[in-house]
């Protein structure tokens, strides 16, 4: 069949249990060559567990992979072309970090001049060439990181499989290192499979992102989709620092879709639904991001606007972020840390309904 | 892949099984080349092992005659277990003839302790030399390692001599300590190499949890280090209970072990020798560590310290 | 503010050193005593008790003059290489095997360890008549047809070192087995996985990962596996008492036989004297390089 | 009273006449605390040893009459049992005198001889000579004779079994069957070292040769394999001390039917009296003291003699008993020592550490057909030069 | 003298060398009673090696450290109260999540139902109920972490040192821990001692800031001030994401100071120098960060305006950053995310000279 040809690496229907405990259940994906995707979701909810499937680390209890349209179901990891960065790093102790980076290559038979100089690109963009000698305990933990990622980039394979790999690491060196990965990606072109926590390194290096939840994927899109159409409240929740604002209430459907929660009523004429907004009176969560919302002047040009009072303050560097009331819930939103307000100002805050997001009750689902 | 040809997974009706190939977890054949290889090897190897038990047996089941003509491989023509009663009830050694089981239980008497107190006291030294090193201490710990190359037999008098120094001499407790003394080199490097391999940061992480010197060494490292436990016990259990010339130079002859009387039954130089009841003897005697070690197996535990630190 | 002295040194560390204070006896009391007693009495010609009575280096010129006692160094020799290198690689390939999460594992452990297990003055004999031209495996395979067959290493002079080792292997490789397995099962499964990830075959693996990893139980088991050799005496006993004639005896069988059969402690203690002083100039400089000096591995 | 004894006779005939002398010893009232430890001299006396001087001796010992025990009486360990054996008018009944002899140290007697053990057997098996086709040798130069017969018919003429102590053996029996009484005495006695590299012994090392080479396909250990090499034929003969006897017991041979025993080779008829006796080691407890000579007494008395010896397959040390309950070779024994025709044993002349040498020496020789006759007499004298 | 017992944890001349290695060189910081300090660096600077010499892990090569006044330099670490986050976990791998938790309590003797307490109210906090009876080896990596941050957590201690402990948990996750463990030192005010490479953590958390490199502690300074008024380049680019903007060029003295270089010159009237200004064309690093930088409109009202033309965009899911030119160098400004701008269009830009920070070439300092 075609169809399973195309992608460089797909997944059907894969589960996985650890004895009782199910981590995945029935997980389906497709990846195109070349293409990089990014990974996230809470702690422990699988994504560790998908990379050893994919690498073929653990045995799966149902399912199908193919890597290059070759069902590698039942292969040794070494034939499925695959490097990968794990999450314990799982450095070899007694080599020193130049052993550790090219036992893979001297095994594979590569020249050994073709070897110095892997090494010594992937020390350089690692910044680890005063290390090279020594072992891995003698490392700190960003540097052991670091090796690990060496040991990796250092091999030439068609999917690439990182996880956390950035963790430990100062943003300065993680935000030159997401450079260093995103010309790799370019230059070489081969998949990548990448697990991260932080939201910055996947919205610019993800060309889509997976959102898992309990071994499941919520929501496979473009980071800008992902980010901007949540399709359920928890992957609305979960993507966004500071995290998006819900006011629970109803959706009255009238002429124009209205949603009122505790003495706010927002207008939904600009809103785009996905679904049948349904009868009136259905139980729904409004949710908006902190940064889109406007204050002062600039919110009396919002469709929506609404009086309130500021609670805390909290400073975040670049900007901070201000929390007062809407709809009795807590709400928060952004201003620009030279703004000075303080807890009991009055503020006058305004948004665009059409950026909001509007997901049913119970199920959570974008409407 | 012929793993995949000879895959005894029946495909799922509704899919076309060439098409989509193999699915779920990769089957364990009982006759894949890996299985073959494996299991062939470690057949082969056992059998190697197993030849003298078997030409042991079959000796302790024939009766003298049939030993005095015959062939060592042959199974008996007439099993007797005569010879086995023999080694562990009725066979002499001057004039007890109650074979094997007279030494019993002064060789579990004095086993246990030894065997005990000679783990106890090497898995603290190997402790404190690999995690709590204080100047000095590599020097006793390298006499100890030469220590272990001294053949025993050459200590027998200078330690005749201490005992009957400090009043120990032909004591239960003088035999403790003697075996604790001679196990303590190889056991004390045992322990001292494995903790030195544990992850150093859990003992940080313990100390930092406000445990000292014995709560470190019996909540944490001692249960992380179950399969070199195992060994010692190996080591020791067989030492010990097999010693004979220990047991019979330091001790008195109400408390000899065991292995007196299988030494009288079966080393005798002159008169006649009794293949028969020798070899029920031998492997009656081995009998206990036998059990130990079948027993202590399942302490062997995979990946041990799998989980405790990242990098 | 009170001056902040570095407490004294002594207290520092209590604990472990009042731990090793067995340790600390030990190895000064009976192993450098007894060892200084071994060796002070070495200059006597001690017969059956201790004596003093000085003889210089008599002892010792004797004691090089002796064929058997060089015969035995040769053995010692050979049979330490044979032990050393077979017993290694066996105990450690069974390991292998014995760690692939095979089914009875229990018993293949059991069997291959249970030769430790028994007795080998016993064990010695039935080697002996397994290894007997007349009766044993030559002599099955020769009433098979195969009548050019030789296998009669126990009865061969310029073999049987060799036909020892096999029984010694046969008992020891047991508890190597065992030490070895038991350092494997603290490998951390993670290292495995980075290594199937990076392509390596297992072999290499093991070879170049996993036994480096293993270095601390290498050198117990090292030091396990030499110290048997240099003391081996049951076995020979067991099996040949040295013979034929005197093709396989052993240093230690020469120091027992001269200390209790011969009756002669300064002979027997002059020979330990010299192994003693030969291991000791092999084994300080090591230890004191792996053990001394440098923190954690 | 309590009193320990300790010994190295373990096996079953061996254990048999231990019984009768606890038995005996016990008829006095006293208790006999047995504490057998196998594995003949080299293993039993360290512990005896380290026993009596940790300061936990045994009532009694076992030792090999002889010089085992000197050094333990010079260092003032054991008892004196002057006073005893002059009660018992032991110089009186001990026969041979020789045997006194070598218990008494300084004038003073420290042990009882309690049997004699003959090294100068021959033992042969009826049936291999039978199917060789050649008449039964009647003594060792007839064997040496029939070996190559005896070999074409692939029987080995001669089995000496692989234990060092076997090959020493065996030449000293044929050092006094060879060579003779004297060459015997010169040798060992006065260690004539001179003499030892001389034509006399020359010819007794020749004969050694033709055993080396008769033994050359025994392919057995121990001393009992090689019996039972004779017992089935396999082999013509061996040359073994009278415990040997018991294994044809056991396999239910007769004597002269289908064996045959020459004392002396039969060339020499004489019989070394080699054995064993007890020694006392200096007890504290006065009670322990009064029962060491009842067991002392008890030891030498004719019964306890006869039925020990009996069990023993030894002969014993006593003149006067009765023993007609003995089989052949055993009598052909008896009448030999009653003849007097008896040598002191290498026990009793050499010190162990000489002896060990001596079995150093025959081990290698018998074993390398390598080593020339001359080589190997040239290093005999040597160590008969330094023996004590 | 008394200087020394007020602060709770002081550190002086502290010096430390791993063999050749010299890691931390006589560095001297106080922490007052109660403060929460964090520690920032690049990776491999010496903060896991700072920590562990305050909990006694390490022998020191020089120095000593006072906690609560009393110099614990040669002190058993179970004597310094003090608890600790290890960077590399180290859970005891045989005990149970519960165990492991409860292993410092037990030790000290706590009472069982107080035990209990604890250890529910932690594994609440950090979402760990369901594991407790869960050995180490059957988590995730997030898992794992944060059984090691409970570790610490449970027990009553003084000091706590938490190295990066956030590091592999997810964005959600690690900003509820954060509140929590802001609360938690409100409620316990205990000395906290925290490294980690978030700086929204480090803002937010810390009461000061030490920024450590290559062991030596460049600058302690309360957050705002490290932001804003960073002592030198390094600690200027270190800070700070996306990064400040350097220019190099000279500082011209005259009546009114300025800053020129390739094409622009900047007034500095408005800037206020920590040193003299020194004589006319000393060379120096102009710095502005990329959220000071206003444009369009706005630009107009800034002291200083120019002109440019765009030249890369960079999405980041709540804002875009853009590149620009300026002085011949790279500039980068951060724009709200629906502001659409491509490649190629000329744009204004301007910010406050007041708000950059100018460093002397070639210490690096501030001037
Ligand atoms: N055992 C050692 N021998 C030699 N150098 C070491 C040893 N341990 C650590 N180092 C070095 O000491 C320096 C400081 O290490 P440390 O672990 O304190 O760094 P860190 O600031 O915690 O870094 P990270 O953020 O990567 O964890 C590092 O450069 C490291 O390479
Ligand atoms: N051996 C095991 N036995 C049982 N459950 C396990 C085992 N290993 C992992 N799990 C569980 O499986 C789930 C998924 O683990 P996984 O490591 O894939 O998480 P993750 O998404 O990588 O999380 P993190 O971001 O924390 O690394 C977790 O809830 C974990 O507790
Ligand atoms: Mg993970
Ligand atoms: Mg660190």
């Amino acid at each position: 069949m075609a169809e399973i040809t195309s992608p460089s690496v797909s997944i059907q229907n894969l589960s996985l249990n650890y004895g009782a405990v199910s981590v995945l259940q029935t997980l389906n994906l497709d990846i195109a060559e070349g293409e990089f995707i990014v990974l996230l979701g809470p702690s422990g909810c699988g994504k560790s567990t998908l990379l050893n499937c994919i690498a073929g680390l653990l045995d799966i209890s149902k399912g199908r992979i193919f890597i290059k349209g070759k069902n590698v179901t039942w292969e040794e990891p070494k034939d499925r072309g695959i490097g990968m960065v794990f999450q314990s790093y799982a450095l070899y102790p007694q080599m020193t970090v130049e052993k550790n980076l090219s036992f893979g290559l001297r095994v594979a038979g590569v020249p050994k001049d073709e070897i110095a100089k892997r090494i010594a690109r992937a020390a350089e963009i690692l910044q680890i060439e005063p290390l090279l000698q020594r072992k891995p305990s003698a490392l700190s933990g960003g540097q052991r990181q670091r090796v690990a990622i060496g040991r990796a980039l250092v091999r030439d394979v068609d999917v690439f499989l990182f996880d956390e790999p950035l963790s430990n690491l100062d943003a300065k060196l993680r935000s030159e290192l997401r450079v260093e990965i995103k010309l790799l990606h370019r230059k070489l072109q081969n998949t990548m499979i990448y697990v991260t926590h932080d939201q910055i390194e996947a919205m610019t290096l993800a060309d889509r992102i997976a959102v898992m939840k309990g071994g499941v994927i919520q929501q496979l899109d473009a980071p800008q989709t992902i980010y901007n159409r949540p399709v359920n409240r928890f992957v609305a929740g979960f993507l966004g620092s500071p995290a998006m604002n819900f006011i629970e209430g109803q959706l009255e459907a009238g002429n124009a879709a209205t949603f009122t929660a505790d003495g706010v009523s927002i207008p939904l004429d600009r809103y785009e639904f996905d679904n049948d907004a349904g009868g009136g009176g259905k139980p729904c969560v409004f949710g908006i991001r902190p940064e889109h919302i406007a204050f002062g002047d600039a919110a009396k040009a919002m469709p929506f606007t609404a009086e309130s009072a500021v609670e805390i303050v909290e400073p975040m560097g670049s900007d901070t972020l201000v929390w007062t009331k809407l709809g009795g819930r807590n709400f928060s939103f952004r201003v620009e840390a030279e703004k000075t307000l303080r807890t009991g100002d009055p503020v006058r805050i305004g948004f665009d309904p059409a950026r909001a997001s509007l997901f049913e009750t119970p199920s959570g689902n974008r409407m | 892949m012929s793993d995949h040809a000879v895959s005894l997974s029946a495909p799922s009706p509704s899919i076309n099984a060439d098409a989509w190939g193999p699915s779920g977890p990769k089957p364990r054949h009982v006759f894949s080349r890996r299985n073959i290889f494996l299991y062939g090897t470690l057949i082969l190897v056992a059998l190697y092992y197993l030849l003298p038990l078997y030409v042991m047996v079959v000796t302790s089941l024939k009766g003298m005659p049939e030993i005095r003509l015959g062939n060592i491989f042959s199974p008996p023509l007439e099993i007797t277990f005569e010879p086995w009663v023999k080694a562990w009830s009725t066979a002499c050694t001057g004039l007890n003839c109650d074979g094997l089981s007279r030494g019993f239980w002064n060789s579990v008497r004095i086993t246990v302790p030894s065997v005990i107190l000679s783990i106890a006291i090497a898995s603290v030294n190997g402790y404190a030399l690999a995690n709590w090193r204080f100047k000095g201490a590599d020097t006793f710990f390298i006499i100890l390692i030469v220590g272990a190359f001294i053949p025993y037999q050459v200590m027998i008098y200078p330690i005749v001599i201490i005992l009957r120094e400090i009043g120990l001499y032909g004591s239960l407790t003088g035999l403790v300590i003697v075996h604790s003394i001679f196990g303590m080199p190889i056991l004390t490097l045992l322990f001292r190499n494995y903790f030195t391999s544990m992850p150093e940061e859990l003992f940080r992480a313990a100390r930092v949890d406000g445990a000292g010197f014995w709560g470190i060494y019996l909540r944490i490292m001692l249960p992380m280090s179950l399969p070199i436990f195992v060994v010692a016990v190996i080591l020791q259990v067989t030492g010990i209970w097999n010693d004979f010339l220990f047991g019979v130079v330091y001790t008195r002859p109400d408390t000899y072990p065991m292995t007196v009387q299988l030494n009288n039954i079966v080393n005798s130089v002159q008169g006649v020798k009794e293949y028969n009841v020798n070899m029920a003897a031998t492997i009656l005697t081995g009998l206990v560590p036998l059990v130990i070690y079948f027993i202590s197996g399942r302490l062997f535990v995979r990946g041990i310290a799998a989980g405790a630190v990242k990098g | 503010m009170s001056k902040s002295e570095r407490p004294s040194r002594l207290f520092r560390n209590l604990n472990a050193k009042v731990a090793s204070i067995p340790m600390i006896l030990t190895a000064l009391v009976v192993f450098v005593g007894g060892t200084a007693w071994t060796v002070l009495y070495s200059f006597t010609n001690s017969k059956l008790l201790p004596r003093l009575n000085f003889v210089g280096l008599d002892q010792y010129y004797r004691l090089w003059a002796t064929p058997r006692w060089l015969v035995s160094i040769e053995n010692l020799l050979i049979y330490g290489v044979i032990s050393l290198v077979f017993s290694l690689v066996i105990g450690f390939v069974l390991a292998a095997l014995l760690d692939q999460k095979i089914r009875f594992e229990d018993t293949f452990r059991t069997i291959f360890l249970y030769p430790f297990a028994l007795s080998f003055i016993v064990t010695g004999l039935v080697w002996q008549w397994l290894l007997n031209p007349d009766f044993g495996i030559q002599g099955v395979i020769r009433s098979l047809g195969w009548t050019s067959f030789d296998f009669d290493p126990l009865y061969n002079s310029s073999i049987v070192i060799y036909g020892i080792s096999i029984a010694a292997l046969w008992q020891g490789t047991g508890l190597i087995m065992c030490l070895m397995l038991a350092g494997l099962r603290g490998i951390d499964e993670d290292i495995w996985k980075a290594a199937r990830v990076d392509g390596i075959p297992m072999w290499k693996t093991y070879l170049f990962i996993i036994i480096p990893m293993m270095r601390p139980v290498f050198i117990t088991t090292l030091v396990i596996i030499a110290s048997g050799i240099v003391k081996v005496y049951d076995l020979v006993v067991a099996q040949t008492s040295g013979g034929p004639g005197i093709a396989s005896e052993v240093p230690a069988k020469y120091v027992y036989d001269y200390m209790f059969f011969a009756q002669n402690l300064g002979q027997g203690f002059a020979a330990s004297t010299m192994m003693l002083l030969s291991v000791m100039i092999v084994i300080v400089p090591w230890a004191y390089l792996e053990f001394g000096g440098r923190k954690r591995v | 009273t309590d009193l320990e004894v300790t010994h190295w006779w373990t096996s079953g005939g061996e254990a048999a006449a231990v019984a009768e002398l606890a038995k005996a010893f016990d008829a006095t009232g006293n208790h006999w605390v047995d504490g057998a430890i196998a594995g003949s001299g080299g293993t039993a006396r360290p512990i005896m040893i380290s026993r009596i001087t940790g300061g936990d001796p045994m009532g009694a010992t076992q030792f090999n009459h002889g010089r085992q025990a000197e050094e333990l009486v010079q260092a003032g360990l054991m008892r004196d049992l002057t006073d005893v054996a002059t009660k018992g008018k032991w110089t009186e009944v001990v026969r041979p005198k020789s045997l006194l002899d070598s218990c008494t140290i300084g004038g003073k007697i420290y042990c009882v001889p309690v049997n004699i053990h003959s090294w100068q057997w021959l033992w042969l098996s009826n049936e291999a000579f039978q199917k060789a086709g050649v008449p039964l040798p009647k003594n060792w130069n007839e064997l040496v004779a029939a070996a190559p017969a005896l070999e074409k018919a692939g029987i080995v003429p001669l089995a000496v079994g692989g234990q060092a102590w076997q090959s020493s053996g065996a030449f000293d029996v044929l050092l006094a069957a060879v060579g003779g009484t004297d060459t015997f005495l010169k040798v060992y006695k006065d260690k004539d070292a001179k003499f030892a590299a001389g034509p006399e012994v020359a010819k007794v090392f020749k004969a050694a040769d033709d055993a080396r080479k008769m033994a050359k396909n025994t392919n057995v250990q121990d001393w009992n394999q090689a019996t039972n090499m004779v017992i089935t034929g396999k082999a013509g003969g061996q040359i073994m001390g009278d415990w040997a006897q018991g294994e044809f017991q056991v396999a239910g041979k007769t004597a002269g039917k289908d064996y045959t025993c020459l004392p002396g080779l039969g060339l020499n008829e004489v019989i070394a009296t080699g054995g064993d006796a007890f020694y006392f080691p200096l007890l504290k407890d006065a009670d322990k003291a009064k029962a060491q000579e009842v067991l002392a007494e008890t030891l030498l008395d004719p019964k306890t003699q006869v039925a020990f010896n009996l069990k023993k397959g030894s002969l014993p040390v006593r003149g006067d008993v009765d023993l007609n309950a003995a089989n052949d070779c055993m009598k052909k024994g008896l009448a030999i020592l009653a003849k007097g025709a008896v040598i002191p044993w290498t026990d009793q002349l050499l010190s162990q550490d000489s002896q060990k040498q001596k079995e150093d020496l025959f081990s290698e020789f018998f074993a390398k057909p390598e080593m020339t006759v001359e080589e190997a007499q040239k290093r005999f004298a040597a160590i008969i030069a330094t023996a004590d």
